[in-house]
């Protein structure tokens, strides 16, 4: 008999609890590796653009003059890529998403970074 | 009392995404997420729906159809876009056949990111339109009691 | 592991000969596609499958030249070739479905007719 | 004397998630014409390997498609390894291996979902999701990504599996593995299902064959192609049946899907019995200077990512030959004569991805 | 004036006039005879109406050797004619029908002619004659009048077709007095000759255009009638056989005979009433008969030839009540009504559509007389009044929209609501008038299932009712569908329509409703005089019902008020597409580039109701059905 | 068979008052219901009325001004019917009031000229055509256990209609899955998204057209619930008790079937109505006809 396959399944899951999760008055499902947003440590940011350079879609932008780091949360595709290759580690991976806007913008970052007195590499780092 | 926010009907196009988006939209009806809970109905029908939810960008050939959906939809209406694609275009952004998010074409009132944007993402994204939503039938209803305005210059 | 594949250069005049020897020696069509390898010179690289051995036909063409269309063998390379039509500009004829530039409509016509350098925008 | 209704199918159609737009021509209900116009999700972004450096492109490739994005991912990858001869650790080639795998059981369960609702079978949709969001917690857990996992890189992966995860993810595979068979019963024996799949859209073994079906498309009509069978990353140390099917209708496809679950379940449990400890990832260096033609299998069938590179950091040429491209003549024949309520069964049966399609 | 000078008036003056027609060779001329005499009708059969409605049955005697004399040389002459038309076309079926029939008419002559007695009432009449002459005189005298525009439209558009509209008014006005003839006659040898001579016009009248097709379908259509014509010269043979004085020619007396005498004649005339009803295995003239000008149908082929048919029905029911006989009759029109209802929906040329439904009440009629309890002879008198009236109102709609729009097809009257609004006013209430409460058809649909119920095998019919009545109810809310659809971008088409033909049509939709709001009158006046006659108690309908149907009649007419009062004026958006652009309202750019236009048809489903699939058995069924009968009617002679 | 004269009006003003209420309580305790089924929370109760004050809130965006007219008339018939099925009125009379009001929402459909509204209003008729024989039967079988069309009557009736129609009541069963718009029977519109039509015949309805439809689905309810109570009137707490039973039972089917198609409704429909409900009226008529007297 195939009529009514369904129906010990349908019957099964009215008598047990739903599974929904009540977001928002439960928390959202997360684990430690969820991509939530970058954020980023400006005390050990050395400006050195690699992040920049490694975002597959562009969504940080340095600048070494004003000392600022700044992404933009509407373009960023929480890849990872950044975190990854930062070489001082000062990016890193929060679990938390990025609340929705009802304008873009981007959230800047200041730059505290200060170099410790190593006279040689000046130059080479501003290239 | 208001019963617009207690029955968002939503209408979803992808515009140009890569369904990353699209999934998490439909994950969300499903029961884990269950958006139903806020009287959420995807009618699928721009004519019944109050939420325009969009995934994806603007390109070439779907910013019409786009902009015909969103035509035809019957005020007080939100446009959610869903994603960095639809925000700003994303990764593809610099596509050739992307022409930017979806604010290209019709305005958009809340951006919800992500990268796929989180069903818990989209669902904040749709309370937040809700409040929306609510101004703008406020500003409907002054409207139409101060002067006969032509229809459909919310814009 | 390597999968086996082979790429076999031929003319755009033995095209048609080559692919219905493809279809007669029971090979299914894996797709066509192009590549821009000079200015105003591609590359067309037919691909048939038979037992995952991929067999590769490639014709270098201008964007002048008319290439034939091979849906009379296959009847559903018509997606191909309407692609390399819009996409690249390459020309085909006789496609059993033609769109005549609206399968993929694009905001600039051929993209792929242009190299792009890291930076510029097309 | 036709007396002719027609129906613009889409682009926004709530039983298309992802927007084509068919003409179609009725009669009654029977379609007589079904013309498909695509291109509404055409971005364009093969080009962008002009601009991005192939290590980044990765993301891009992986941006095909949400639903397989990892396996976008690693036949770039692997492509690219090809290419340039980069011999990755076993461990990378199982841990790839599982999570396309994973990839398949979550497409799979959401194409069974999609399918249903397609036929108006909303519980079972939801069913299918309610299984499916299991799957995508197993992802989030061992990627941090629900559908865009970004695991995959050149060289090996970028992200392991701690092995007691490993056991744990095998445990409670074998409790997905009940309820899928619970839902699947429904999809397979149910007689309104049936009504509504059986003998709908067939599609002959020649046809199938000729007209360049792949994956569950052909082989539903009996053709056995299963590009898994090539042996690419573990699966030449894997036991791969490949399940076929020879009547050719939506029923014969769904027949496909769902068996595909359970060998997608068992080859995740052989890898992870099998699977070797070491290093996940190579270091890459230099950069590609070859084509290569990459196929890997995806839910959908048969995937070509034609890969060029000319020595630089930027490739000369990225195609990417989705499985739905080529199902799309195939489709076309099948819609020819069904009825109007068949359309979105049949268009699902192919299980389309259009995003991946257009680029 | 006495009444049967009336009824001899309605008669002969028909007559009259179409011999002036003959002759009149100006159109305007034409146009005020035809007026004038139409207008002369009418009033006389209202008249008729106000004279005699409260006088029950009367009988008149005409003094008519030589009445019968002259039918007998008529009848022979139309055979002659017939016969030289049969060889000349090759219809050798109608030459032997011909042949045979006028071999019984001459034998019976010869054999009985000395020795049937003159019978005392040729001519009688009663409330159900009034209720048929009121259809002939009114609804006849209005499609003449209709004609005039039509058929001079007609001519324009087909300069092809010989212009012969003084023949066409001619045998359009002998037509009506046959009818008038067909209905007051009691002699069975005079309804037989006007039953002849309708059989006749309609001929005619069909091959108006002279077409092959025309042609053709004249010569089925003559062929079938001419069948049951010699059922009928048999049933006169048979009465008098048993009574060579032929005194049981009389209508009234064969009647009241009983069923051991009344019961073959009976049969053999209630076939030739299914033959004049086109019912089942006969139905295919009557869509063939679909060649002729519209207003030749809408008078001839739904609200008065055909009638006749089921008119002799009727009138025999008193016989067939309760017999077997009766029932199979009974079942043919059921069988007929349910397949021919159901046909209808795998029809798109509207005047086809017509003729299904047309013969599908027919059938209902039938089946209704067949069982022939005093509550159903009452459904069916008010079903034939509410048929004649919406279902002629609906063929001169179509003709009108068929000139504007040069189509008979249903899918080309889509969005007729915008391009001719008072016409699809019109075509909507006629179709109301059809299918929907609390219009005429569907409160005799109502009675038919309270008075079946109570009938012996009535289940039967309940359920050939409720299948049939759906089917009934898809093809027309289709239609009405279709021609309420608002396509943009339309011009109007109405301006050039002539008044004369508004006056008619205005005229007729008013009857639709104004018949069913005072439906009570009528039953009770004249309906329910007659039954109570015949079988000694009547039906009534409930009060409390009538007062619910008053009600939402008046709901229906005061709703599209409602549209008057729209607070703000919506906000107008084209229809959901998919997302599609819409130019112009109705093109979009679809697949491949090509700029399509919308189009929208209505369903056939064809497989499942087109002729070819339900044709066949219901002629088998019917064949059968009639087959028993005959043969039960064989065991009562033998 | 009136008793007082007043009591059929109260019922029809109670009616025309309550059926809305009771109507969307229905439609919410169905959501409720369905979510759960398909281990989800759901919506709240009320939710459907939420709905509703939704839809009168918005704009009203038509195709056409004629939507109005049929939409209104749609309402107006609906609630007709059932007051004058709830007054004790005529079971037929209350059927063809009924049928016009559905003619009127596929006339609606028809309006505005659109594909999906067009195919949604054709299927819509099929779906009449398939289930009008067997409500008609329903009233025969009614009128032939009580011999009387009328509501009143029927309901004061100490007879259990239901045992002597079990056919009839199968038959009903149909019916009432499709007027519900249920799966596997949900062909011209459907609750859900997700459908090849779109909305069907309700596609090109917006705002308060469509509240008003709603309304008058509400009206429907209860009106096609209080045709399950006839069957079960000589007991009303069983008719209760099964009109709850009726709807679970709906609510399982539509979460157990997927959507045939038209020909498979309108064949499966005819073919209840032509077996069960011909064969229960005829077992019925020939006890009545040819045993009793
Ligand atoms: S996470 Fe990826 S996309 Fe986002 S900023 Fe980092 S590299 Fe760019
Ligand atoms: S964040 Fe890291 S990678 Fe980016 S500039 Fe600073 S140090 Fe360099
Ligand atoms: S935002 Fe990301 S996941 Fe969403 S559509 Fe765009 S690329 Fe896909
Ligand atoms: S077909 Fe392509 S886009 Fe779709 S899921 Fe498979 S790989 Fe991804
Ligand atoms: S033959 Fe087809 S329709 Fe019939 S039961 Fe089998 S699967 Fe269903
Ligand atoms: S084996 Fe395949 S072809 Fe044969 S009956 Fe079963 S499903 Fe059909
Ligand atoms: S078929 Fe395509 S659009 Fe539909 S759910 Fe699957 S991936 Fe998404
Ligand atoms: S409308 Fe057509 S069929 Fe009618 S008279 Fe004119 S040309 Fe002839």
């Amino acid at each position: 008999m195939g009529f009514f396959e369904m129906t010990k399944t349908a019957l099964k899951t009215v008598l047990s609890r739903p599974v929904t999760i009540l977001y928002p008055y439960q928390p959202a499902k997360k684990t430690s590796l969820t991509r939530g947003h970058v954020v980023q440590d400006g005390s050990k940011c050395i400006s050195c653009s690699i992040c920049v350079k490694k975002c597959p879609s562009q969504a940080i932008l340095l600048n070494k003059e004003a000392k600022t780091w700044q992404i933009d949360r509407f373009r960023c595709v929480v890849c990872n890529s950044c975190v990854d290759t930062c070489p001082t580690r000062c990016l890193s991976m929060d679990t938390q998403y990025t609340a929705p806007a009802s304008v873009q913008g981007v959230e800047v970052f200041t730059i505290t970074y200060v170099k410790p007195p190593k006279p040689e590499k000046k130059e080479e780092t501003k290239e | 009392m208001t019963y617009l926010a207690k029955s968002p009907w939503i209408v979803h196009y992808d515009g140009s995404s890569c369904n990353g988006c699209d999934i998490e939209v439909l994950a969300a009806l499903t029961p884990i997420y269950d958006v139903e809970r806020f009287g959420i109905v995807n009618t699928g029908n721009p004519k019944h729906a109050d939420i325009f939810l969009v995934t994806g960008s603007v390109n070439e050939k779907n910013r019409e159809i786009v902009k015909n959906t969103y035509d035809q939809m019957p005020e007080p209406k939100v446009v959610v876009a869903i994603g960095i694609c639809a925000a700003t275009g994303g990764i593809f952004r610099e596509c050739y056949n992307v022409m930017g998010g979806i604010d290209k074409v019709i305005p958009v009132d809340v951006y919800v990111p992500g990268c796929a944007a989180r069903p818990e993402s989209i669902i904040d994204g749709v309370v937040q339109a809700l409040g929306i939503l609510e101004a703008k039938r406020k500003a409907m209803n002054e409207n139409a009691g101060a002067a006969a305005k032509p229809a459909g210059d919310a814009r | 592991m390597k999968q086996e594949q082979s790429i076999i250069p031929i003319d755009v005049g033995q095209l048609i000969g080559s692919v219905e020897q493809c279809r007669n020696e029971g090979y299914r069509l894996a797709q066509i596609g192009c590549t821009k390898v000079g200015d105003n010179s591609f590359e067309v690289n037919y691909s048939f499958d038979k037992d995952y051995v991929l067999r590769n036909l490639r014709i270098t063409v201008t964007a002048e030249t008319e290439v034939p269309s091979i849906t009379g063998m296959y009847w559903g390379a018509f997606v191909y070739e309407n692609e390399m039509h819009d996409l690249f500009g390459i020309q085909v004829k006789g496609i059993n479905i033609d769109f005549k530039g609206t399968f993929i409509q694009t905001a600039i016509k051929y993209p792929f007719g242009v190299t792009v350098t890291k930076g510029e925008k097309p | 004397m036709t007396k002719q209704i027609i129906v613009p199918f889409g682009p926004q159609h709530p039983v298309l998630p992802e927007p084509i737009h068919l003409d179609l021509v009725l009669e009654d209900e029977r379609v007589v014409d079904a013309i498909p116009s695509i291109g509404y999700i055409h971005r364009g972004f093969e080009k962008l390997v002009e601009k991005r450096e192939f290590t980044e492109y990765v993301y891009i490739a992986e941006r095909t498609c949400g639903i397989c994005s990892f396996i976008h991912g690693a036949t770039y990858c692997q492509g690219i390894e090809q290419i340039m001869n980069i011999e990755v650790p076993e461990r990378a080639d199982y841990l790839r291996t599982i999570w396309s795998e994973y990839s398949r059981l979550h497409s799979h369960l959401l194409w069974l979902g999609c399918f249903a609702d397609s036929f108006g079978f909303e519980n079972l949709f939801m069913a299918a999701w309610r299984i499916r969001e299991r799957i995508l917690d197993v992802f989030e857990q061992t990627t941090g990504g629900r559908v865009i996992q970004g695991s995959c890189k050149i060289g090996g992966v970028r992200r392991d599996i701690a092995n007691d995860k490993l056991t744990g993810m095998s445990r409670d595979l074998d409790s997905i593995q009940k309820e899928i068979e619970e839902l699947t019963t429904v999809f397979l024996n149910d007689d309104t299902v049936r009504h509504r799949t059986r003998n709908i859209g067939v599609l002959s073994r020649d046809d199938a064959y000729h007209l360049g079906a792949v994956g569950p498309t052909a082989r539903g009509s009996g053709v056995a192609i299963d590009l898994r069978k090539t042996g690419y990353g573990a699966y030449d140390r894997l036991n791969v049946p490949v399940i076929t099917d020879s009547c050719g209708d939506c029923y014969s496809r769904c027949y496909v899907r769902c068996k595909e679950l359970f060998t997608s379940i068992d080859l995740i449990q052989q890898a992870i019995t099998e699977i070797p400890d070491g290093p996940i990832d190579v270091k890459v260096t230099g950069s590609p200077n070859g084509e290569y033609f990459m196929r890997a299998e995806q839910p959908r069938g048969e995937l070509v990512h034609y890969l060029k590179g000319n020595g630089t950091k930027f490739l000369v040429r990225s195609r990417i030959r989705t499985p739905t491209l080529t199902n799309i003549p195939p489709l076309v024949k099948m819609l020819q004569g069904c009825e109007l309520a068949d359309v979105p069964v049949i268009v699902l049966s192919i299980d389309p991805c259009i995003s991946c399609t257009e680029r | 004036m006495q009444i049967v000078q009336l009824l001899i008036y309605l008669i002969l003056f028909p007559l009259i006039a179409a011999v002036f027609l003959l002759f009149a060779k100006k159109s305007v001329e034409r146009s005020w005879i035809v007026k004038i005499s139409a207008l002369a009708i009418g009033v006389v059969s209202l008249y008729l109406l106000v004279a005699g409605f409260d006088k029950g049955l009367i009988t008149y005697t005409i003094s008519g050797r030589i009445f019968d004399l002259a039918m007998l040389v008529i009848e022979l002459v139309i055979a002659v004619y017939l016969l030289w038309l049969g060889l000349r076309h090759r219809k050798y079926s109608v030459v032997i029908l011909v042949l045979i029939q006028a071999a019984l008419l001459l034998w019976f002559e010869a054999t009985y002619g000395h020795t049937i007695v003159e019978l005392p009432n040729n001519l009688f009449f009663d409330q159900f004659s009034i209720i048929m002459a009121l259809i002939i005189g009114i609804i006849g005298s209005l499609i003449c009048v209709y004609a005039l525009g039509y058929m001079e439209t007609y001519h324009e558009h087909h300069k092809d077709i010989a212009d012969r509209r003084g023949m066409f008014f001619f045998w359009m006005f002998v037509f009506l007095s046959a009818m008038f003839g067909l209905v007051f006659s009691n002699n069975l040898m005079w309804i037989l000759f006007f039953w002849e001579i309708t059989t006749f016009c309609s001929f005619i009248l069909i091959g108006y255009s002279q077409t092959a097709e025309a042609t053709n379908n004249a010569f089925l259509a003559l062929a079938m009638n001419m069948l049951g014509g010699v059922a009928f010269v048999a049933a006169l043979i048979y009465i008098t056989t048993i009574d060579p004085s032929g005194r049981l020619l009389d209508l009234g007396a064969l009647i009241n005979s009983g069923y051991a005498v009344a019961i073959v004649p009976a049969v053999l005339i209630c076939f030739a009433g299914l033959t004049k009803a086109a019912q089942m295995p006969f139905s295919s003239w009557l869509v063939g008969a679909m060649v002729a000008p519209t207003p030749v149908s809408a008078l001839l082929h739904s609200s008065t030839m055909v009638k006749a048919g089921v008119y002799i029905i009727v009138r025999f029911a008193p016989v067939l009540t309760g017999t077997t006989e009766g029932m199979m009759i009974a079942m043919v029109g059921g069988v007929t009504f349910l397949l021919t209802s159901c046909m209808a929906i795998s029809q798109s040329n509207a005047k086809k559509v017509l003729a299904y439904s047309t013969i599908a009440n027919l059938g209902l009629v039938v089946a209704c007389a067949g069982v022939g309890t005093y509550n159903l002879m009452w459904v069916a008198i008010l079903l034939i009044i509410f048929h004649a009236i919406a279902k002629s109102l609906l063929f001169l709609c179509v003709g009108t929209v068929e000139h504007r729009i040069g189509s008979r097809d249903i899918e080309d009257m889509g969005g007729l609501i915008e391009r001719m609004p008072k016409l699809a006013i019109m075509m909507f209430i006629g179709m109301a008038g059809m299918f929907l409460a609390p219009f005429g058809m569907i409160i005799s649909k109502w009675a038919a299932i309270e008075a079946f119920i109570q009938a012996p095998f009535g289940l039967i019919f309940i359920i050939i009712l409720a299948f049939g009545g759906s089917a009934t109810l898809f093809f027309w809310s289709k239609w009405m569908g279709k021609i309420i659809s608002v396509m943009r971008h339309q011009e109007n088409l109405e301006s050039s329509i002539k008044s004369e033909k508004w006056t008619v049509l205005w005229i007729l939709t008013g009857l639709v409703v104004v018949v069913a709001l005072i439906f009570p009158l009528i039953s009770s006046a004249l309906i329910e005089p007659f039954i109570m006659q015949i079988y000694g108690h009547t039906t009534r309908l409930a009060e409390a019902n009538i007062t619910i149907m008053l009600l939402m009649m008046g709901l229906l007419i005061i709703m599209p008020f409602s549209m008057l009062f729209q607070s703000k004026t919506p906000k107008m958006a084209p229809p959901y597409m998919g997302g599609m652009t819409t130019e112009g309202g109705m093109r979009y750019t679809g697949s491949a580039g090509v700029s399509r236009n919308l189009v929208l048809s209505n369903y056939y489903l064809r497989n499942y109701f087109g002729e070819e699939r339900l044709f066949m058995p219901g002629t088998l069924a019917c064949w059968g059905l009639i087959l028993i009968a005959f043969i039960m009617v064989v065991g009562v002679v033998l | 068979m009136i008793p007082e004269p007043w009591a059929p009006v109260v019922n029809a003003v109670i009616y025309l008052l309550l059926a809305p209420v009771v109507g969307g309580l229905i439609a919410g305790i169905d959501r409720k219901v369905t979510a759960r089924m398909q281990g989800r929370v759901g919506p709240p109760l009320l939710q459907p009325f939420y709905d509703v004050g939704k839809l009168f809130e918005k704009e009203n965006l038509v195709v056409t001004t004629t939507q109005n007219f049929y939409v209104l008339s749609y309402l107006v018939f609906m609630a007709v019917s059932g007051a004058l099925f709830f007054s004790g009125g005529d079971m037929l009379l209350v059927i063809f009031a009924f049928t016009l009001s559905h003619i009127f929402l596929v006339l609606g459909a028809y309006a505005s000229y659109s594909p999906y509204s067009h195919v949604g209003a054709e299927r819509e008729l099929i779906q009449i055509i398939a289930y009008e024989p067997m409500i008609i039967m329903t009233a025969v079988g009614m009128y032939m256990v009580t011999t009387s069309f009328y509501v009143g009557t029927i309901v004061q009736s100490a007879i259990p209609i239901v045992l002597y129609l079990p056919g009839v009541f199968i038959g009903y069963l149909i019916v009432l899955t499709i007027k519900l718009r249920k799966s596997p029977f949900d062909l011209s519109t459907s609750h859900h998204a997700h459908q090849e039509l779109v909305k069907g015949v309700t596609t090109d309805f917006a705002g308060p057209n469509l509240a008003k439809l709603e309304i008058a689905h509400w009206y429907e309810y209860v009106f096609l619930l209080g045709v399950v109570y006839l069957f079960f009137a000589w007991n009303p707490l069983l008719a209760i008790a099964a009109i709850i039973i009726a709807y679970f039972l709906e609510i399982l089917i539509d979460n157990t079937t997927s959507r045939v198609k038209w020909q498979m409704t309108l064949r499966s429909a005819w073919l209840v109505a032509g077996t069960l409900g011909i064969i229960n009226l005829g077992v019925l008529y020939y006890l009545r006809m040819v045993v009793v007297p």
